[in-house]
């Protein structure tokens, strides 16, 4: 076979030489760098004790994020169950009644919001169709489960306490967190969000 | 069907150990105090040895790769010894998708090992088909085999496959060692026409 | 020797088939040439053998499904000339009911396995192959799952709420 | 039936052996019935398809960029190739240009995929030439491409990594940094990993001469990528129809002379040093851009708009709610895109009739191609040489079954 | 005579427990130090530091469900284990573990019993261990059973030629077939490693042979075939051929010390302990630390090398390591000859 670019580059040296021909070299050579590995310093993470760092942007366990208010985000607009190509996100949306604007930050809201963990891909295609920033990714893992039906999380387990907020301003870019700082200095006047 | 079968059982192992150990006077009828301490050693040196056999079809196998190096190393929990033949393995690990084609053979290992076994269905594909919803592919090994416990991620992180390993652990502690001879759990194999 | 051009290519075939040429199209960097099935094997010889061209390495084939055409099973077969880097694609056609074309293993033995696959897809037959079965699927399927009337689903799923996704078995022919 | 003439000849009594579906050296799952003479092999019959999942099947019924997801998992070794491979193909149908320093960082994933890629198959071989601690040692790296992935797009190894005109955001510092890590530390351990094994005379009796396949059969049968290359045929899709602005950069295509295991191992070496080249290369070229932000490309019907715009903005929140509806225009035709994969011409076969989902998709995969070839190769070897021919091959289920 | 009898009834249970406990830590030893040479910790959770590991997998193994397939010989597929762990442990009657001790004016030698032909029992006992493996793996009915099976009795058959060749050029300079005597014949460091180097060195690689340790663990090599003989065995049985294998690796490193390393004797530590008894004990446990000095080699060499293919193991074996032994009985007269050592 001619050859077809000007760049290739032969490798392979199949020859052996006579002192590679006789194995012990080479074979107290690996035995050296074995030897070596045993008293290096150990690359193990003791998982359960020590816990490595994951990124800011790592795709865990999703969260359904309350405004500054404690009310829901989320608008049961379906965007992100159209998006998810697992298909593992079930919502039935509902109106909001009067009374509840605490709750709810829209006039719509999601009634059930079910995310099927079994199913999840963790592709994070629901966090980008979000336009409410309602659902985030995060970087903690989902835990695991002795039951398959455990495992279909509802409102309960997907949206973050009033109290326990988690942050993921890690995940946005400056952009928005700047955007967000500036409206929010804007209209509230308080810096309370997270 | 299968879930119900795994609730039924679940409460099983939990009464059969829980009660056993921490309540139950020891008495001249039942399991008296050796048979339980006798339980707790051997649930506690079953715990600390799970051969596993890596049933590897795809992603989660590369991660499993990733557990057993030595970032990781599963072998902190004496599990390194892979054993690739059913007959000594402990704990089934399924990492993958399992198709339809494939799904008579997983059966197959599944009957082959033997008593006391366990199974760990790691990742979407294995759990549930993940994003296969497509006509080759089975939606979950449940289907199919008898499940202990669930990893969920595609693929999940070491860190979670190690979790995976622990509630497994937790399990094994647990379970009272007439679990494997009493009809709840000859029952639950039946459901899924198993000897 | 010169780089030919692809055009030259295309002239030759014409020269050499031309009754056989069905269409000659531009679909971005790819020639795309239409022939009748019935050339097949001597179209792909000739490119094989002729010092000018050198059409040595089968890329890839497959099988297209489209159901409104008059003839809705293709095969693409594109192939690759190494020694003057060109890259040229050709299409057949045919019916359901003259659901055949003609084996290319002994020309390229890539080929094998590709025709194996676009029958276990869509159920096209190729004449000599040694072993038209199914490659991908379990034997005792009895459908060919590529072909467009057929729904993507395992239909025995219980864990899903098919209402959000608009995914209703009975409509599924409808949004398809 | 195929014909066994090998059986009907000579009268001799041959065993089966069924290498697989569960085996463990059939690093996912396929299955050889083998037919064997002692521990020669006779023939074999492959059977596979043990984990198709219906790729091109999902792909129709899928929106543009949901396939993407679906991508990751075919070689799942080097899954930012293909996801990116993929975008570039649907970037060709829609004929969108890309700014340059939005290629040269694909060009940087895409060679890290290669490097993770390459560090696991032959790590596996020396696996199944039963040397352990080289696959360990080798691991540690192959950990720190995880975490570049991670920090660029949160996961691990399905990476989901870019989008359609881009990345979803752009590197930042700790990336970066570890990229740069990487390519100043990894080539000390590579060659530490080396001394383990590629001048070790077991390690060299073992591989040279093991499932050799001559440049012309190869050819025929379509390899492509380092397994061709071993067999000294110079064919790299980046040098002949360069992709991603591969032109500019200089880099060497390595090649071997009998197509064996040890040259299939040992081009996958030197690839990494070459990769490892390109990616110091595209992090000098980047710094020398006057473009220091952009990560995607000006594609508003395609690529997501920025987050506060659609916070605030009506007119993105369309486009938004369009794009991810998938809605948006996509031209008619048919397009073909290669990559060099991890294994060769990884290949993205698109018609698309206009509407929201692709009509067909094809995937060229390099494996589904060249394992067929499996059977010639093993013909007449030896029980262990089948399993490093299959190891060195680097043949991915995910990829050969779809 | 009573007192004989049971001091040597200790020394046998002795023996055989100090085997089993080597053995057992072996495993855990092998583990660790695999892990420490792969970056890795290695079992840590099972008792400090995963002390507990070996009570672990016993345990484990007592109670796990026996398999004895419908398609086996129910006989040999139990008879296969049995003999190699019996004959695993029956090596251990001939080798001298100490100089021996003085009790109430009786000398008793720290030693099952000496024969005067040790080292023909000792070959004679390996070479009956590869029956267990091959009479299991044969018993199995299953293809990678058998394969394994062949595997291992044609390379036991062809390691022990050159083994034994290599031995012979060792009797020739010690003049006895006693294993003791070779051992006291060391004694002032006279190693007969500095006068037998190629002995030892193929002795040592037929040993690596012998125990189905890497680069020569083909019989049970498990990317090719699964567990080789063992894969259809579970629970103890599975054990004791797991076990049988530490144990002869404790055995052979036990006589690779004493037959070329000098065995208990240890050269200058009479000049500052002058107590009989308290010498033989240092004398022992010196043979010990040799002997896990070898065990670690084993595993070093295990954890760094990849392994030989079938017909490459029978050519080193017979077409280098045999010539190579035969020379070196040549070499070995020759300088006998010309040292005027030849009667």
């Amino acid at each position: 076979m001619q050859s077809l670019t000007n760049r290739s580059k032969q490798v392979v040296k199949q020859e052996l030489t006579f002192a590679e021909k006789i194995y012990l070299p080479a074979i107290l050579n690996g035995m050296k760098i074995t030897l070596r590995h045993f008293f290096k310093k150990k690359a193990t993470i003791s998982y359960p004790e020590v816990k490595r760092d994951f990124a800011p942007v790592y795709r865990g366990q999703h969260v359904l994020k309350r405004d500054e208010n404690g009310a829901e985000r989320c608008t049961a607009c379906g965007l992100c169950a159209l998006s998810c190509p697992a298909e593992a996100i079930t919502m039935v949306a509902a109106e909001r009644n009067k009374g509840e604007e605490k709750l709810y930050r829209e006039e719509k809201y999601a009634s059930t919001y079910e995310i099927n963990m079994l199913r999840c891909i963790f592709c994070g295609l629901c966090e980008e169709a979000c336009p409410k920033e309602a659902i985030f990714l995060t970087d903690r893992i989902v835990a695991t489960s002795l039951n398959r039906s455990e495992m279909i999380y509802g409102k309960d387990k997907l949206v973050e306490g009033v109290n326990e907020r988690i942050d993921i301003s890690d995940r946005q870019t400056s952009e928005v967190i700047e955007f967000k700082r500036i409206r929010i200095f804007s209209i509230t006047n308080c810096n309370c969000w997270n | 069907m299968g879930i119900v079968f795994r609730k039924e059982e679940m409460k099983d192992i939990q009464s059969a150990s829980n009660v056993n150990i921490v309540q139950a006077p020891a008495g001249f009828e039942g399991p008296g105090f050796f048979a339980t301490k006798l339980d707790h050693v051997v649930g506690l040196a079953r715990k600390n040895s799970i051969w596993p056999l890596p049933f590897a079809t795809s992603c989660c196998g590369i991660e499993f790769m990733a557990t057993m190096a030595s970032t990781y190393d599963l072998a902190r929990f004496g599990s390194e010894r892979l054993s690739f033949s059913p007959r000594q393995a402990d704990l089934l690990m399924v990492m993958g998708t399992i198709a339809k084609k494939m799904g008579p053979v997983l059966r197959q290992v599944y009957e082959q090992m033997a008593e006391p076994r366990w199974v760990l269905s790691v990742g979407a594909c294995a759990s549930s088909g993940g994003i296969f919803d497509s006509y080759s592919v089975l939606q979950g090994i449940d289907h199919i085999i008898p499940v202990d416990v669930y990893v969920p991620g595609c693929p999940p992180r070491p860190e979670q496959i190690l979790e995976g390993v622990m509630s497994i652990q937790t399990l094994i502690q647990n379970e009272s060692l007439r679990r494997r001879n009493s009809p709840e759990y000859k029952q639950l194999l039946a459901s899924y026409g198993i000897e | 020797m010169d780089k030919p051009t692809i055009d030259q290519v295309a002239e030759a075939i014409n020269e050499k088939f031309g009754d056989a040429i069905l269409s000659k199209e531009q679909q971005y960097d790819f020639t795309v040439i239409t022939i009748d099935k019935s050339i097949l094997v001597s179209l792909f010889r000739f490119l094989y053998d002729d010092e000018r061209f050198q059409f040595r390495y089968l890329t890839t084939a497959c099988g297209v499904h489209t159901p409104d055409q008059p003839k809705p099973f293709t095969m693409m077969y594109q192939l690759h000339s190494l020694v003057f880097n060109l890259r040229i694609r050709f299409k057949a056609s045919t019916t359901l009911n003259d659901l055949q074309f003609d084996s290319l293993i002994p020309i390229f033995s890539s080929a094998n396995w590709m025709e194996r696959e676009a029958f276990d897809f869509y159920g096209i037959r190729f004449k000599g192959h040694p072993k038209m079965t199914r490659i991908l699927n379990v034997e005792d399927m009895d459908y060919h799952p590529m072909r467009k009337e057929y729904p993507v689903e395992d239909l025995t799923r219980y864990d899903k709420d098919d209402t959000m996704f608009g995914r209703d078995k009975a409509n599924f022919k409808k949004l398809n | 039936m195929e014909s066994k003439p090998a059986i009907q000849e000579d009268n001799k009594q041959y065993t089966t052996l069924n290498l697989g579906p569960t085996h463990p050296a059939t690093h996912g799952i396929f299955q050889n019935v083998l037919t064997m003479d002692g521990e020669i092999i006779v023939d074999s019959e492959p059977t596979i398809g043990y984990i198709h999942r219906a790729f091109e099947k999902l792909a129709e019924h899928k929106p543009f960029y949901q396939v993407t997801p679906l991508t990751d998992r075919l070689n799942y070794c080097s899954s930012p190739i293909n996801n990116m491979g993929w975008h570039m193909t649907v970037e060709k149908l829609i004929g969108a240009e890309l700014p340059k320093r939005v290629e040269y960082m694909r060009v940087i994933i895409m060679e890290l995929a290669r490097i993770a890629d390459h560090l696991v198959c032959n790590s596996v071989i020396g696996v199944d030439t039963g040397a352990m601690t080289g696959f360990l040692y080798v691991f540690q790296w192959r950990e720190d491409i995880y975490e570049i992935y991670e920090e660029i797009c949160g996961a691990r190894l399905t990476t989901n990594i870019g989008r359609i005109g881009g990345f979803e955001r752009d590197f930042n510092e700790t990336a970066w940094r570890k990229i740069k890590k990487l390519v100043t530390d990894l080539p000390a351990g590579l060659k530490e990993f080396e001394k383990l094994l590629v001048r070790n005379r077991i390690f060299m009796d073992r591989t040279i001469g093991c499932g050799p396949i001559s440049a012309e059969r190869a050819l025929n049968y379509s390899f492509s990528g380092p397994n061709l290359r071993a067999a000294g045929v110079d064919y790299d899709v980046r040098v002949m129809n360069p992709y991603s602005s591969y032109q500019d950069f200089e880099f060497e295509i390595p090649i071997g002379k009998n197509g064996d295991t040890y040259d299939r191992f040992m081009v996958r070496e030197e690839e990494m040093y070459q990769s490892m080249s390109i990616i110091r290369q595209a992090m000098e070229k980047i710094e020398k851009l006057q473009d220091k932000t952009s990560f995607h490309a000006d594609i508003p019907s395609f690529y997501l708009p920025p987050k506060e715009d659609v916070y605030n903005n009506m007119e993105a929140l369309i486009y938004h709610f369009k794009i991810v509806m998938g809605e948006t225009d996509v031209l008619k035709g048919e397009v073909y895109h290669c990559v060099e994969g991890g294994n060769g011409e990884l290949g993205f076969y698109l018609i698309s009739d206009g509407g929201r989902q692709p009509f067909r998709l094809h995937f060229r995969r390099p494996c589904y191609i060249y394992y067929q070839a499996y059977r010639e190769m093993i013909k007449g070897a030896f029980l262990s040489d089948a399993i490093l021919t299959m190891s060195s091959m680097n043949v991915i289920a995910g990829e050969l079954d779809a | 005579m009573s007192t004989y009898l049971l001091i040597k009834i200790i020394i046998i249970v002795s023996v055989f427990l100090i085997s089993l406990v080597v053995a057992m830590y072996s495993t855990y030893a092998e583990r660790k130090v695999a892990a420490f040479m792969q970056d890795r910790l290695g079992p840590n959770r099972a008792g400090p530091f995963g002390i507990l590991q070996p009570m672990a997998d016993g345990v484990k193994m007592f109670m796990k469900e026996e398999i004895i397939p419908n398609v086996s010989n129910k006989f040999l597929f139990i008879l296969g284990p049995s003999l190699a762990m019996m004959t695993a442990c029956m090596t251990s009657a001939v080798i001298p573990w100490g100089k021996g001790l003085t009790i109430g004016g009786n000398f008793y030698p720290i030693q099952a019993t000496d024969v005067n032909i040790g080292i023909l029992y000792i070959f004679g006992v390996v070479s009956i261990g590869v029956y267990g493996i091959m009479i299991g793996g044969w018993a199995s009915n299953n293809k990678y059973s058998l394969l394994g099976a062949l595997r291992a009795s044609s390379q036991m058959i062809s390691y022990e030629i050159a083994m034994g060749l290599s031995i012979i050029a060792l009797i020739m300079m010690t003049g006895t077939l006693s294993v003791r005597e070779i051992a006291e014949q060391q004694a002032g460091g006279h190693w007969n490693v500095f006068y037998q180097p190629f002995g030892f060195l193929i002795f040592i690689i037929c040993a690596f042979a012998e125990t189905n340790r890497a680069p020569f663990d083909l019989p049970e090599c498990e990317t090719e075939l699964v567990g080789g003989y063992h894969t259809e065995y579970s629970s103890m049985k599975l054990g004791f051929y797991l076990f049988a294998e530490y144990i002869n690796m404790f055995i052979s490193s036990a006589v690779i010390s004493t037959l070329y390393f000098g065995g208990y004797n240890m050269p200058f530590i009479g000049r500052f302990v002058t107590d009989p008894n308290w010498l033989s004990m240092i004398g022992t446990m010196f043979l010990f630390g040799k002997i896990f000095f070898f065990i670690f080699l084993f595993m070093w060499i295990r954890w760094t090398l990849p392994r030989f293919r079938y017909d490459q193991l029978m050519n080193l074996g017979w077409k280098i390591l045999l010539p190579l032994a035969i020379a070196n009985i040549f070499v070995t007269g020759m300088v006998m000859w010309w040292m005027g050592k030849l009667s």
